[in-house]
């Protein structure tokens, strides 16, 4: 099915900026649902981004960051049609990976 | 404008802002003597994440404190229009910084994100966090192996007029 | 309007409200209070103002008279009614009064 | 405790009301063109600082702190993934073979500014999350929720496709769609729910006052956004859900979702919003 990240990399100069939001439920382990009961925790754990095999930017993330999650961070390097490769892992062992063109 | 009596009825929205809520589920509480972990660029941090306090959850993240400073740039709204989605987002003018975390201190765990800055990669991450009250969001910065931090209160309450 | 009319109101319907002091309730009392309760608010329906707080304090009414407290349900049933013809109330006289807010 | 409070406002509710009735002058025909008039004069006298287009963002037009969390917000917004649901959805044909394509004029792209019209066979408002419903049923598709997700994925679509057009409601030379259009007015400005408030009461009177930690929207382009991507709900909503859920934070029974009143108070909306920009999906605290 269609990925769960969506990703806008551009770069300007010598510099790429990332924005990435990924569709997940971010459950807390905090909330109940309709019938009172406890929703257990279901966050991603931890979001990893690559450009040329080396890792740019890697989120530890825990149950406070809010559904379908967004970041946004820049790094040095990358060029217009390069990959940069996605992808998460959460604490029910989950994952997703996708790799994006830089616009 | 009259606002509703207190005393309404208990508010059916189950969202994590009903502070009221939270149930402080048993997490198994941490043992004293926290052993500081190394340099934050091994494995998922799993005790700074279940650590209660910003304080714990700094020491067993970095092994070391922070210093109040204005290198430290930390954006986050006066008053969250939704505790479940609260931008905030921390940059800094230090020299080589290594990583950044972002701490929500009444949360029921304190940590909410941390971020890994290799060499190459700006200082400076935005995202969205969830908060479960007022409270300090506390931004910290290791930069040359010293820990720099920015503070800053956030005014968070549910909406509406309660139902 | 006048001061005199409204403390009218006001104690018509919070002697509607009071509960009766002789011996506790029967099941029969309940059945009573209920229907005229749930008359109301039907009627309050049909008007299209039903208030939440009518339906929660009907089911209470309902939930307490299952529990065999019948005194607790006639009390419920009472101010379920007192609520319902409160919003009957409120639905016949905005028929006209929304006039006053409305943007000229 | 509880029944106190029950007793007081249900008697503040009686005291508050006129005791004598208002002398109804002779029912009016009601002139809606004056009547859309008025209602943005009022709201652009009210901010004088505001565009009329700036309406169409509700609560973030009233408040620059607010304003910078949507902005940050929009950079890359959380109804990106109910947009793409929408468009998907819209182009998969129904076991038939049609889709709604075929059951909306222009394929159903770039039309959401002319919604809510009035159907002069049916004599009633038809809304456009009931002419999907009603396209759905008419091939032999089983309706959607009016409140849920897939609805509100397919009108953010819709709506996308006709961002910054002008709202174009147009109401027929038939009494009976006066009547519709003077009845959503009714029920705007009519107080209900325990709480006796009316829709005028938050979005007319106090727009940009706080209510807890929400900024009130003002009623000008009010559903323009729609719909939208509620952080509150950690989800979509439709113009139906926020009706309703509207009803029942006043503790007033929600009616049946896309009941009369409602489809002729979307109607009266729309209208005294008409030249307004579309700008749904939107995202809201």
């Amino acid at each position: 099915m269609a990925s769960t990240i969506r990703v806008r990399a551009t770069s300007s100069g010598d510099t790429t900026e990332v924005q990435a939001l990924i569709q997940h439920p971010m459950d807390s382990g905090y909330v109940k649902d309709a019938k009172g009961e406890l929703i257990p925790p279901h966050f991603i754990q931890e979001l990893t981004f690559e450009y040329d095999g080396k890792a740019v930017f890697t989120a530890d993330w825990g149950p406070a960051v809010s559904k379908d999650p967004y970041v946004k961070f820049a790094f040095k390097g990358g060029k217009k049609g390069d990959d940069l490769k996605i992808s998460w892992v959460d604490n029910k062992g989950q994952s997703d990976t996708t790799t994006a063109k830089i616009q | 404008m009259r606002t509703t009596q207190s005393g309404f009825p208990a508010t059916r929205r189950l969202i994590l802002q009903g502070a009221g809520m939270v149930a402080l589920v048993g997490l198994g509480n941490l043992p004293f003597g926290l052993t500081p972990a190394f340099a934050a660029n091994d494995k998922y941090p799993e005790d700074a994440f279940k650590a209660k306090s910003d304080a714990d959850a700094i020491k067993s993240l970095y092994g070391k404190t922070a210093e109040p400073s204005d290198k430290v740039k930390l954006d986050a709204p006066e008053i969250a229009e939704n505790g479940a989605v609260v931008p905030i987002s921390v940059s800094s003018s230090l020299a080589d910084v290594t990583s950044i975390s972002i701490l929500v201190a009444d949360n029921p765990n304190a940590l909410a994100a941390s971020y890994k800055i290799p060499a190459g990669t700006l200082p400076s991450v935005a995202n969205r966090l969830k908060m479960a009250k007022t409270t300090n969001v506390i931004a910290i910065v290791e930069a040359g192996g010293k820990l720099y931090s920015a503070t800053k209160e956030v005014k968070v309450t549910v909406g509406g007029c309660g139902g | 309007m006048s001061k005199m009319a409204t403390s009218a109101l006001a104690s018509i319907l919070l002697i509607a409200g009071a509960p009766s002091v002789r011996a506790a309730s029967s099941e029969a009392d309940f059945k009573a209070a209920y229907a005229a309760a749930e008359a109301a608010n039907k009627q309050a329906g049909l008007l299209r103002d039903q208030w939440t707080t009518t339906a929660a304090t009907v089911a209470a009414a309902k939930k307490a008279a299952d529990s065999g407290d019948f005194d607790a349900a006639v009390a419920s049933s009472r101010e379920a009614e007192a609520l319902a013809k409160a919003s009957i109330f409120q639905a016949t006289s905005e028929k006209e009064a929304w006039k006053a807010l409305e943007i000229r | 405790m509880r029944s106190a409070i029950h007793l007081a406002s249900a008697a503040l509710a009686l005291a508050a009301l006129a005791f004598t009735a208002a002398p109804s002058a002779a029912a009016e025909t009601p002139d809606p063109t004056a009547d859309a008039k008025a209602f943005q004069n009022y709201f652009t006298q009210k901010f004088p600082k505001l565009k009329l287009e700036d309406f169409v963002n509700g609560p973030y037009s009233m408040n620059e702190d607010m304003h910078k969390q949507w902005e940050e917000k929009e950079q890359f917004p959380p109804y990106d993934f109910s947009l793409d649901l929408g468009k998907e959805m819209f182009s998969k044909p129904f076991k038939n073979g049609k889709s709604y394509a075929d059951c909306f004029p222009n394929g159903g792209i770039g039309i959401r500014q002319d919604y809510p019209i009035f159907d002069q066979k049916e004599g009633k408002v038809v809304t456009l999350e009931l002419a999907l419903n009603r396209c759905r049923e008419a091939n032999g598709e089983a309706p959607f929720s009016y409140v849920k997700d897939e609805m509100a994925a397919l009108t953010a679509y819709m709506a996308f496709t006709s961002r910054g057009k002008p709202f174009d409601i147009k109401i027929p030379n038939d009494p009976r769609a006066l009547e519709a259009y003077q009845n959503g007015k009714r029920y705007f400005y009519t107080r209900r729910g325990q709480l006796n408030f009316s829709c005028a009461s938050c979005h007319v009177q106090n727009p940009g006052e706080r209510i807890r930690a929400e900024i009130l929207a003002p009623a000008l382009g009010i559903l323009n956004a729609m719909p939208i991507y509620r952080s509150e709900w950690g989800g979509m909503g439709t113009i139906s859900r926020r009706f309703t859920t509207c009803n029942s934070q006043i503790r007033g029974v929600p009616l049946d979702p896309q009941a009369d009143e409602y489809r002729d108070l979307e109607y009266y909306l729309s209208y005294v919003s008409n030249g307004l920009p579309i700008s749904g999906p939107g995202a809201r605290p």
